[in-house]
């Protein structure tokens, strides 16, 4: 796996490592990687890159911590929650995506009259793919602005392609998706309740490229070298839908017809330890950081040149 | 009541038994002796209907026998296995009087009545395996004596128990068979207990058996086991189907060897 | 004599029967000290979770806390609930493809894909056919337990020794009484060993019916651990799993015990 | 044969009406015509082949791995009741610990993927096949082996030539167990976890994009693989036990 | 060579054999009789080291036997289960010499010859589900003649075979027995052939089992069916040994029924 490579080679611009193994999501969020590798970014900077298709931080994050990974795309609570909890020492090398509106919703049966906004939470069993990551904090935050306390204890956890049939059979009340499902959803007749990445939570910083703290110091060029290529792809992404799109039916399921038309979010282009530092304080404000967390131990912005 | 047609049976290739004639009347006791392995399980097993024989037919009361016949009762060769080691005595003797319609308490009576009266009364709360080989026999003679069928098939139902225990079995049987009018089909290597046992003897040849003598007892009755076996006549029936049985056997082991 | 002796076996030597426990928690101890993963805490460290977490309530209730009884109570009823259907359904269908040839036949095909197919792929599945969420976990349990129970009731039906068989032929048996009083019993160590398998594996699959859809039990608290990584609540609830799993299969073997005395004693060389 | 196909064609049938007469929202399950030619395609799909045998190299090794740990050890504890009672607590305690739970933990120990399944799946697959062992042992008739002590044999040719023998097809059935428990198992890890390549991972992929109908056609050749698996199985038994099969009834 | 002293066996609490005292000496046949249940088979295995007898002791070359003594072979009353199913009839007989350190072929030849011996050469290839009962019995006499042991222990070994095949494997057992100079230990439920075959016949009582006669039988040899049986000294000890069994058998009948 990961580890093959390993020994320096003078002839790749002293790069330390040049194979790199990358954990990403089938989702719009990792489309960057995918872009830099068609285009030939990573190639032309020495590297190779290959994709591990992950599930989750709770996985992908011990795979990244014992070397199986080199680098994870990984959702910025999950990540400060595991670094606060000393699961690891991470660096994000990279920010990818923030949210844009309507990128992630609260979606309830269109003929279930008691929920119609945020304010109707209270007390409603909410679907959310993962505990204790975007999903939770963002539907908490949007429904303390409705003034309602969402106890824990609502959140179902469940994979995304499950939600539609358990919402309607009433398992839950409420799901929290992204696109392809917002769409295939709302089709079979479920209703948008609320758009979570407004109010407080409006261009929420969503996912980053982390690698280990130690993988990070021990292989600063390639890690340069990661970043320079990525960079590009970020910029491509963020400029040019039309890469995108090219790009999702590789890495995804998503085919080109769905993919032209669903709600993306906004790929980054800078990795900006103001931004990320909002995650932080909002993940303490609802408790989900126990002490205050200072970011930039856990940036490692690219060096330029 | 019994008839065997050209009673024929291979199993694959092998040929077990071939054109079996043979007629039982209601009420006979026919003893079949033989060299080992002629057949003779064979034969037991296509009246029981457990084997569809290759040919010819087994009739009973005219018609033919397409599974297992009705009120029959079997002693196998292989007594341990035909008990069930999650039972007792008593229950394994018991089971098949279900079909009786007797109640649990009539089934235990008549079952503690028929292992008492082979000799292990004592031992009617005892499993299969808490018996020895002899008691085990008995305890599936019991079995088959208690169910009273109209046809009961042995297959050398006395064969692991001691010279005593075997007089008092043979009378006991007879004596129950007598009564009850049964018909009975016995299985021995015992020349002399088929003689003494039999109302017919009918003697079959080294495999594929076939009926090579089909004598007739014609001894007084009720037998008695120390006056029958006095009797000239049982002496002289002892030697031919003795002279029988030995002359088959003789040719036989000098093919096989 | 042997028996006897086992019988009257004495409290004190059952338990010194358990010398392996305190053995491996001393090794495990051991290598969790020397190894500092935060993935693996001492069992010293989980001990004190699990007591904090379940067993720090008041006297009246033998200590149990609030989280205990609300973890506790659903999932064990999920289970039992779950366990005794498939159970049933198992031995029943078992029975049927066991002793008929030809529905064997039929469904073999559909019941070896069925074995193949993980649980947990079937939730959208059973969520569009049951309209209401226990039902869906329900059905996770028993599609999850059911096999062992199923393939070894079909296999010691169907492979009863012949002259138990042909004794029950010949004595003219009534279809129910073949079944009930020779081939249920014969089969009796084999339907057994697959319910021992089940059992453990209801437990299991309670656990994976709360990963999905769920906001109580064993299983949701795993997982809410798991994903909080908490991880000596992760190997709380490990351990926990373990030593209901070790409670159940006692009680089971205890219940097997006086069910299959007559196997066990004939089966024993003296 | 026959009759499992027109068993299996009827299931399909009633599914189909099923889904046509709007019995079944087919948006959480498609029409099963739709699902059999996405499968069909999937058969050709060098990138779903690719998935699919990155799967059956970790199932055959892990299965291969069970039989090697399972056998041995259940007829260890099958043959001393001493070892058998001391293991009992652990094998307890440990057996109804959901593999699922244990994921996470085994990314940690073992780096390469392929290994984190096959461990994940061993220690499932393990269970059916040491019971069943243990079981197989106990129900050896006391008089096979004795026959072979009186002659002189020690243990270790008792156990391999009258033990192993005898309970040969009651192993067997545990294995059949366990092949299926280990698919389940690969799968599910992957499906959990993650990884490069791996039918769990092409599942999950088209979970990711709604593909509910590529995640059901998916799942349908997990399936058929357990088919053939267990007919493969079941031959070899035939072939292996005809003596067992020989002294026991058929069915009726 | 075989010295039993006080040997005592309980099941349970129940007692199946009770202080037997016998000693038997290297080269010499000892035929065992007694009624069905009265613990010859437990006897039989307390010898061989099977069962652990709860009192008293089993010695062998003045050594006490704590597990299976070497160089024994035994033909169990229950042949049937006593064979390998998985084993064709001559792989059966060949299983027990790999102890001999012989080769395959070796050990195929003498099976073969052993299997000749019992009649059954022809049947060599056949499973012991392939074979009628005395067949099977048959197999597991020329396994254990085919062994050579030292000491051979027979639990009824001639029960289910024709009364020829019988004979002819009372001589083959005597025959082979002399050449090898094996010690014998045979158990009968034929008062004729304990004479016949014994050196000396034991009559256990009924159970608990003691030994209530212990006779020399002082016939020429080598014996001869028709000339040893024609013997007057023959016709008195199997009288004698008859008077023995069935005066037991008779109390025991008694105090069962
Ligand atoms: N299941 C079987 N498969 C193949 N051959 C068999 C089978 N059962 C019996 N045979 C063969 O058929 C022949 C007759 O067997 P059978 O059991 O009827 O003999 P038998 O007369 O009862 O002998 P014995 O007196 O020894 O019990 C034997 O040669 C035997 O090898
Ligand atoms: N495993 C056992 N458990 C309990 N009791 C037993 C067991 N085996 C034998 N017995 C009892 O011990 C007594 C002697 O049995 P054994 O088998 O030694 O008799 P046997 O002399 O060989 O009789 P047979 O001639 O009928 O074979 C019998 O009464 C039997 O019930
Ligand atoms: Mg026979
Ligand atoms: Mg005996």
């Amino acid at each position: 796996g990961a580890d093959t490579n390993t020994t320096a080679d003078t002839s790749n611009n002293g790069l330390e490592k040049t194979a790199l193994t990358v954990g990403i999501l089938p989702i719009p969020d990792s489309a960057p990687i995918q872009i830099a590798i068609d285009k030939g970014f990573f190639t032309a900077e020495g590297l190779t890159v290959r994709t591990s298709i992950e599930v989750g931080g709770a996985t992908a994050t011990p795979k990244l911590v014992a070397g199986q990974l080199d680098a994870i795309l990984n959702n910025y609570v999950s990540l400060f929650s595991a670094q606060e909890k000393g699961v690891g020492k991470f660096k994000v090398v990279a920010d990818s995506y923030q949210a844009a509106p309507d990128n992630f919703v609260l979606m309830a049966n269109a003929d279930d009259a008691s929920i119609s906004s945020p304010a109707d939470l209270g007390g409603k069993k909410i679907a959310v793919n993962t505990l204790n990551n975007i999903a939770t904090l963002a539907v908490t935050a949007s429904a303390k602005v409705s003034g309602v306390t969402i106890d824990p204890k609502q959140f179902v956890p469940m994979p995304l392609p499950d939600m539609g049939g358990a919402l309607k059979n009433g398992t839950v009340d409420a799901i929290w998706v992204a696109e392809p499902f917002i769409s295939a959803y709302s089709q079979q007749g479920a209703k948008k309740v609320a758009d979570t990445m407004s109010g407080p939570m409006a261009d929420f910083p969503i996912a980053g490229w982390v690698m280990n703290d130690e993988f990070v110091s021990k292989n600063p060029k390639t890690v340069a070298a990661f970043q320079r290529a990525l960079a590009k792809a970020q910029q491509l992404a963020a400029s040019d839908r039309k890469s995108i799109e090219e790009v999702l039916p590789k890495y995804t399921k998503i085919d080109a017809a769905t993919a032209s038309v669903i709600a993306l979010g906004v790929y980054s282009t800078t990795l900006s330890e103001a931004r990320l530092q909002r995650v932080a304080d909002t993940m303490k404000e609802y408790g989900y950081l126990q002490a205050g967390f200072d970011v930039k131990s856990v940036l490692h912005a690219p060096t330029a040149g | 009541m019994l008839e065997l047609v050209d009673l024929t049976h291979s199993y694959g290739a092998y040929r077990a038994i071939d054109r079996i004639n043979l007629t039982v009347k209601q009420g006979e006791v026919v003893c079949v002796v033989g060299p080992s392995g002629c057949g003779k399980s064979t034969l037991l097993r296509s009246i029981a209907g457990l084997i569809k024989p290759s040919g010819g037919a087994v009739l009973l009361e005219g018609r033919p026998v397409e599974s297992t016949p009705d009120n029959l009762a079997v002693v196998f060769q292989d007594y341990s296995r035909s008990l069930y080691p999650w039972l007792s005595a008593l229950a394994n003797v018991g089971l098949p009087l279900r079909r009786r319609g007797l109640d649990r308490k009539a089934r235990d009576e008549a079952a503690m009545a028929a292992l008492t009266e082979v000799g292990l009364g004592a031992a009617a709360a005892k499993f299969p395996w808490e018996l020895s080989g002899g008691m085990q026999q008995r305890v599936s003679i019991a079995r088959a004596l208690a169910y009273r069928p109209s046809l009961l098939l042995m297959d050398e139902p006395f064969g692991s128990v001691d010279a005593q225990t075997r007089e008092e079995l043979e009378d006991l049987v007879l004596r129950v068979c007598a009564h009850h009018g049964m018909t009975i089909l016995l299985i021995t290597h015992d020349v002399d207990e088929s003689v003494y046992v039999g109302d017919r003897v009918v003697v079959l040849s080294k495999a594929p058996g076939t009926v090579v003598g089909d004598l007739t007892v014609d001894l007084p009755g009720p037998r008695d086991q120390i006056r029958t076996r006095e009797l000239d006549a049982f002496v002289k029936l002892r030697a031919d189907v003795g002279r029988m049985v030995r002359g088959i056997t003789t040719n036989h082991e000098m093919e096989t060897r | 004599m042997t028996r006897v002796r086992s019988k009257r076996k004495s409290f004190a030597s059952r338990v010194a029967g358990l010398w392996i426990v305190p053995v491996t928690l001393v090794l495990w101890e051991l290598a969790t000290r020397l190894a500092t993963q935060p993935y693996f805490p001492a069992p010293s460290t989980i001990a004190v979770r699990i007591q904090e977490l379940w067993f720090s309530g008041p006297l009246t209730r033998g200590l149990l806390t609030d989280e205990a009884i609300e973890a506790f109570a659903p999932s064990l009823g999920r289970l039992f609930a779950g366990w005794i259907l498939a159970s049933a359904a198992g031995i029943l269908l078992g029975v049927a493809i066991g002793r008929s040839a030809r529905l064997a036949d039929y469904l073999d095909p559909m019941l070896q894909f069925g074995r193949a197919v993980p649980p947990p792929l079937l939730v959208p599945i059973f969520f569009a056919l049951f309209q209401i969420g226990m039902a869906t976990q329900l059905a996770i349990i028993v599609f999850g337990v059911i096999w062992p129970v199923l393939l070894n009731t079909a296999d010691g039906c169907k492979t009863v020794d012949r002259q138990y068989l042909e004794t029950a032929r010949v004595f003219g048996f009534s279809r129910a009484d073949v079944l009930w009083r020779v081939v249920i019993p014969a089969a009796m160590p084999k339907i057994f060993a697959g319910l021992r398998l089940s059992l453990s594996l209801a437990l299991i699959l309670m656990v994976v019916s709360e990963l999905i859809g769920s906001t109580s039990g064993i299983g949701y608290g795993l997982i809410t651990a798991q994903q909080n990584f908490l991880f000596a609540d992760v190997w709380a609830y490990i351990v926990l799993l373990g030593v209901l799993g070790f409670l159940l299969n006692a009680s089971f073997l205890l219940l097997e015990g006086r069910i299959l005395a007559w196997h066990q004693r004939a089966r024993r060389t003296i | 044969m026959l009759r499992g196909v027109v068993g299996a064609t009827g299931l399909l049938v009633v599914l189909e009406a099923a889904g046509r007469t709007g019995l079944i929202d087919t948006t959480f399950l498609p029409l099963t015509s739709t699902v059999l030619g996405r499968a069909a395609e999937l058969a050709v799909d060098g990138e779903f082949l690719g998935h699919a045998l990155a799967s059956l190299e970790a199932w055959f090794w892990a299965l291969a791995l069970t039989i090697a740990i399972a056998v041995p050890a259940g007829l260890l504890l099958g043959v001393a009741r001493p070892a058998e009672v001391a293991a009992r607590p652990l094998i307890e305690f440990l057996r109804p610990i959901p593999s699922v739970a244990l994921i996470p933990l085994t990314i940690m120990i073992f780096q390469n993927p392929v290994h984190m399944r096959m461990s994940v799946a061993v220690y499932a697959a393990t269970w059916p096949v040491l019971i069943n062992t243990i079981y197989g042992v106990r129900d050896v008739d006391p008089l096979a082996k004795e026959t072979l002590r009186s002659f002189g044999f020690g243990p270790g040719a008792t156990v391999f030539r009258v033990v192993l023998p005898s309970a040969a097809p009651f192993i067997a059935t545990g294995v059949r167990l366990a092949a299926s428990v280990a698919i389940i198992l690969v799968v599910t890890a992957e499906v959990v976890a993650g990884g490069i390549a791996g039918i769990g991972v092409f599942i999950s992929t088209a979970g990711s994009g709604n593909r509910v109908d590529l995640m059901i056609a998916a799942t349908a050749w997990v399936g058929l693989f357990g088919i053939a698996v267990n007919s493969l199985l079941v031959a070899a038994e035939k072939r292996l036990f005809r003596w067992h099969h020989s002294r026991m009834a058929g069915v009726s």
